[in-house]
């Protein structure tokens, strides 16, 4: 499957046109000029596949399944047609001594110029021993095949930030791709599982302008990143006028009113569910009555009740009654003490004359 | 510890300090100022005291004869500052949810946009207020570090609650979280500063309503 | 078992009143005609095409009605069948055009205001036209 | 610690109480209070701030009686009182403090300032930080009878001439009377008609009264140095009187402080209520007016209008019976703008009037500008009072700015008109 990729595309039946459309909406969705849409179209066509590794770490296969196995064959799917996939467990058919032989092939043909998609977040407890693949530690693989990675790509909240295998009370001392790797460009694409056309988005910019999109202070691309789910919210007026759905079967609820009292992260949360949505463009969380997780953000798991609003506290205020027990009775006790001293005083005190007047 | 981390801590173990200390530092400081007791009243009233403490609690909360004109800073400012402060408080739609989920006790909330106007006012009469310290020459001659201090740790509040809901200067989780700790730093503030008048300001009003009452005169 | 066989009831977004609250014009549409008169300007000066990508700008729907209501329609109509339905209408304006990208399952994709004499995306690649070429001459050989 | 600042906080650890606490907990330094009161109003200067003057008092009641006062004075946060700093604010607790009550008014918080006030002289005096002439005043009173120095002689010389003059005998020492009267000595020194006015009423309404020979004083410079123990034993003279002599009531004269004295502070410095009643010589004559016993004739065509002491009205609650009174003998009585509770003091209430000091005296008279301006405001030749220590310091007042303006009592000024 050499060549460039509108042949194979062609091959597959996907027209020129169907590619340009695609390509427009990849570049809106992007929030690139409507005319990158068309100079992307014309570079990928004509782009040479890369060599890609994708490292599966401590993981559900759930970023895999988003990204290859929507519900019906798409873009998304076929783009990765666009790389040379030279490395995937769950995808490739090779299986043990052999598939480990094409991984270092592989590496070592492209030594520098491959790029590493990493899912899965990367146990450090037991030196390791949490996840093993042919014997050997996740650790070192990721060290191994980042040294000759251009890039590195960290698919999932796991691999960008620990995710669930990080929650408290983390018992695998699991860690991100970025807190083991520090030379290496670092893409971070949330979500759990993350949104597909982001991954495409990725590698469409890496194929079109040969460099990585523009990042926030969280390494996740701005382009899609950069906006809270609240602020693209459909249901955001609702939320303006104070109109909430206070259960999940409410008047309020079936009229598609806000849900943040039923505890949805929207407003903290940057992804672009409320924009790109899911399975096609079918829906996304909110729209299908539920709030937002936070999925996309750093340690979501651990960020209080999924169906508390963001503005009540994590959990009910432990301190009430003994704060108040402690300060009743330190103030009964200061109260004693001071009724006492101005007995004292009264007791003390001599009857004052003319004479006193003096000083 | 990233925002969101921040955010979690801020809900969370720094709430139950903050509303701990709040507590503890109220209670204790009400048991240490009444319990020093007053001597009664010999003399023989003019008339009975009946509600007359209660009259003064309400009675001071208008602007006593002649006096909106020499001080209008302090008056409306005043008035501003304060309603807009219960305005948002009370009736801003997250925090009738805070409330309700201390309490239980929940009611309709306004429109965001009005409470964004009521937060600009009162953002605006604070730093009227803030001028007119430091303009007037008995109120900046009677200003102490705590004065400052308390009002700046008012306006935090206020201001990264606004900051937060219109999405200026730092992404909205860290502004969350920032106006949640500001609030718990009032909150640990108001037992020990001159904040405390939101309690006494009720005993002081009464105990000098029912004493000039006793006297014959209105307060 | 087929998804007829669960009972969900469809109700169509816009069949139905106004939802209470949806919000009306945000006085964002008027400005994007001034934007336009521009480039249709700059498309005949120079020949190039531009285009306004509408999904990218917070406009309301009823933004986008006004817009399409004032443009108008003009003489051509085009439907593309290319992974889902594209319609690139001709606006009264001429060389102004209205494109609507939908996907497979008929959601609109992405949404644009082309300025151009023709859009892009009709006129067919000189390599398709080689390989049309190709077939006809293979037709032409073959007959 | 020197002795006497032992004695001072020791004085205010007893004084000290719940609503004090209150009070001083609640101040937001709003300032308002300032613009309550004439020392400010009419300086411009700060440190006449009302609850400024109590500072010295706050810090002792934050360093004796709160956690977090004791942690400040500790770790030198908060400095302890000290000498040099009461004497600093002795200006600020008597020369510029009249006791007036108007910032008690005002605030916002609802401190009664005044109270305070009242409490922190208790301090002051028993450490001597107190003006020469209240301290004088006091040991005469105490000494002597009076703050003048006024003797028994000298007074029933007084009586016998008003008796003369208005033919009625003024009795003395009799048992069984209904009313005990007070005087005080500026009355008898100065306002003798005010005696002869009495006499004249008292004859026509039918009322038996008496003056005690060992009880005639009704002023109480005790309560104005701010020592209740030298209060207690002032006031306590009047109260064996009119025990002794099994009065019903005790009358008390136009004087401001002197009502307050026995009135309301009375029975709380001897430590129990008293067996007779306490009433104000205005309130006597309003109840007569009301029976109908006072009946007058003629009015005074002067426009005029009414200066309302403090200690009588505003602390005192005296509050309707001045105005009903002056409408039945003033003809053209112009009710002003801060009239009863609202009124201004003239600047010599609380003992000020008996600092003579060269400061004090140029203080008074600056103050003296706010009645300056309500005179000339309502455009009158004529001020109405009914305490002698107002008149007095209003006396100097126009005398200072050079005004013609005629000072008149109330009672004097009834009994002037009143039906034969």
């Amino acid at each position: 499957m050499q060549g460039p990729l509108i042949e194979s595309l062609a091959r597959q039946g996907v027209s020129r046109r169907t590619f340009l459309k695609y390509c427009a909406t990849l570049a809106s969705m992007m929030a690139l000029p409507p005319a990158a849409g068309l100079a992307m179209a014309e570079a990928m066509a004509a782009a040479r596949r890369p060599s890609v590794i994708w490292l599966p770490f401590q993981e559900c296969t759930g970023c895999t399944e988003s990204i290859t196995r929507s519900h019906s064959p798409t873009l998304e799917g076929m783009i990765f047609d666009m790389i040379s996939l030279d490395y995937q467990e769950t995808l490739m058919a090779a299986a043990g001594h052999q598939a480990e032989e094409a991984l270092h092939a592989a590496m070592k043909a492209n030594h520098g110029k491959y790029l590493l998609i990493v899912d899965g977040s990367i146990p450090l407890g037991q030196d390791g021993a949490y996840s093993c693949i042919g014997g050997r530690s996740n650790l070192e693989i990721l060290k191994e095949a980042a040294q000759g990675a251009a890039a590195i790509i960290a698919v999932g909240t796991c691999a960008a930030y620990g995710g669930i295998p990080k929650a408290r009370p983390n018992p695998t001392g699991a860690v991100s791709v970025s807190d083991i790797v520090k030379d290496k460009p670092i893409v971070n694409i949330p979500g759990c599982p993350p949104v597909p056309v982001v991954m495409t988005g990725v590698l469409a910019h890496y194929l079109t302008f040969g460099s990585l999109p523009d990042l926030d202070d969280k390494g996740r691309p701005r382009a899609f990143f950069g906006e809270t789910i609240h602020d693209r919210c459909y249901r955001r007026p609702f939320y303006d006028q104070g109109k909430f759905a206070k259960t999940f079967d409410d008047k309020g609820a079936r009229r598609g009113w806000c849900l943040f009292e039923l505890g949805c992260k929207g407003p903290v949360t940057h992804n672009a569910c409320a924009t790109a949505k899911w399975n096609g463009g079918t829906s996304w969380p909110v729209e299908s009555g539920h709030g937002c997780l936070g999925c996309s953000e750093p340690d979501f798991w651990d960020a209080g009740d999924f169906y508390k609003a963001l503005s009540v506290p994590a959990h009910p205020p432990t301190s009430v009654v003994a704060a108040s027990v402690v300060g009743a009775t330190a103030g009964a006790a200061a109260g004693f003490a001071n009724r006492a001293k101005k007995n004292a005083a009264r007791k003390a005190r001599q009857p004052i004359t003319v004479a006193d007047l003096e000083k | 510890m990233n925002e969101l981390q921040f955010l979690t801590w801020v809900r969370g173990p720094g709430l139950d300090i903050a509303v701990g200390i709040f507590l503890l530092g109220t209670v204790w400081r009400l048991f240490e100022i009444y319990t020093l007791g007053r001597r009664k009243d010999l003399a023989a009233p003019r008339r009975a005291a009946g509600a007359s403490g209660l009259h003064t609690v309400f009675r001071r909360s208008l602007p006593p004869h002649g006096m909106l004109k020499r001080a209008p800073v302090s008056y409306i400012g005043g008035y501003i500052f304060h309603i807009g402060l219960a305005v948002i408080v009370f009736l801003g739609a997250p925090h009738i949810m805070l409330i309700a989920n201390l309490t239980g006790l929940s009611w309709p909330g306004l429109p965001a946009q009005f409470i964004g106007l009521a937060t600009v006012m009162t953002m605006a009469a604070m730093l009227a207020m803030l001028v007119d310290r430091i303009n007037k020459p008995a109120k900046r001659f009677l200003s102490t570090f705590e004065d400052w201090f308390v009002w700046a740790v008012t306006f935090l509040p206020v201001l990264t609650g606004w900051l937060a809901v219109q999405h200026l200067l730092l992404p909205y989780t860290t502004m969350l979280a920032l106006h949640i700790l500001s609030v718990e730093i009032l909150l640990i503030a108001l037992p020990f500063t001159k904040l405390f008048h939101v309690f006494t300001l009720f005993g002081s009003r009464w105990h000098n309503g029912s004493a000039n009452a006793r006297k014959g005169v209105p307060v | 078992m087929t998804l007829d066989v669960i009972p969900i009831h469809v109700v169509p977004r816009h069949t139905g009143a106004a939802l209470p609250g949806e919000p009306g014009l945000s006085g964002n549409a008027p400005p994007l005609l001034r934007e336009l008169a521009e480039q249709v300007r700059h498309l005949l000066e120079t020949g190039e095409p531009s285009a306004i990508d509408l999904s990218a700008l917070p406009l309301t729907p009823a933004d986008l009605d006004w817009l399409r209501e004032k443009l108008g329609s003009g003489e051509i109509a085009v439907t593309l069948q290319a992974g889902g339905e594209s319609t690139l209408d001709e606006t009264a304006c001429a060389g102004v055009w209205w494109v609507t990208h939908r996907n497979e399952q008929g959601a609109v994709a992405s949404q644009f205001i082309e300025v151009a004499f023709v859009p892009e995306l009709v006129k067919a690649h000189p390599a398709d036209v080689a390989i049309g070429r190709e077939r006809l001459e293979f037709m032409v050989s073959d007959l | 610690m020197s002795a006497s600042l032992e004695k001072v906080t020791q004085t205010l650890k007893e004084v000290i109480d719940a609503p004090i606490a209150s009070y001083f907990e609640s101040c937001v330094h709003c300032g308002l209070c300032a613009e309550a009161c004439l020392f400010y109003t009419e300086t411009g200067d700060p440190k006449y701030t009302p609850i400024h003057k109590l500072e010295p008092l706050r810090r002792v009641y934050e360093q004796e009686f709160t956690l977090l006062g004791r942690l400040k004075k500790l770790v030198g946060l908060s400095r302890p009182i000290s000498d040099d700093e009461l004497d600093q604010w002795q200006e600020l607790v008597y020369d510029s403090c009249t006791l007036c009550g108007r910032c008690s008014l005002v605030c916002p918080v609802g401190n009664d300032i005044v109270y305070m006030v009242r409490k922190f002289r208790e301090g002051m005096a028993v450490s001597g930080h107190v003006p020469e002439g209240i301290r004088s005043a006091a040991k005469r009173t105490v000494e002597t009878g009076g703050p003048m120095g006024l003797k028994w002689p000298a007074v029933a010389n007084v009586l016998r001439k008003a008796g003369e003059a208005t033919g009625v005998t003024i009795p003395v020492d009799q048992e069984g009377a209904d009313y005990l009267v007070l005087l005080s000595s500026m009355e008898i020194v100065n306002y003798p008609e005010y005696i002869e006015a009495l006499a004249k009423i008292f004859n026509k309404a039918k009322i038996s009264f008496t003056v005690a020979s060992d009880a005639f004083e009704a002023t109480n410079a005790g309560i104005q140095i701010g020592s209740s123990d030298l209060a207690k034993v002032i006031v306590s003279r009047i109260v064996d009187a009119a025990e002794r002599l099994k009065v019903k009531y005790v009358l008390s004269p136009e004087c401001g402080h002197a009502y307050m004295a026995i009135r309301w502070e009375g029975p709380n410095l001897i430590g129990r209520p008293f067996t007779f009643e306490v009433v104000h010589v205005l309130e006597l004559l309003d109840e007569l007016r009301q029976k109908g016993v006072l009946k007058m004739k003629g009015k005074l065509k002067d426009p005029l209008i009414l200066h309302d002491p403090c200690q009588i009205v505003r602390r005192g609650g005296v509050l309707q019976a001045p105005d009903a009174l002056i409408r039945q003998v003033a003809e053209n009585y112009i009710p002003i703008a801060d009239q009863q509770k609202w009124n201004w003091c003239c600047g010599g209430g609380g003992g000020a009037s008996a600092i003579h000091t060269e400061e004090a005296e140029a203080l008074r008279a600056r103050v003296f500008q706010i009645k300056k301006r309500q005179i000339e405001e309502a455009g009158v030749g004529t001020m109405v009072t009914f305490c002698a220590n107002c008149r007095i310091t209003m006396e100097e007042g126009l005398d200072h700015y050079e005004m013609n303006t005629k000072l008149l009592g109330l009672t004097e000024l009834l009994a002037e008109h009143l039906e034969d």
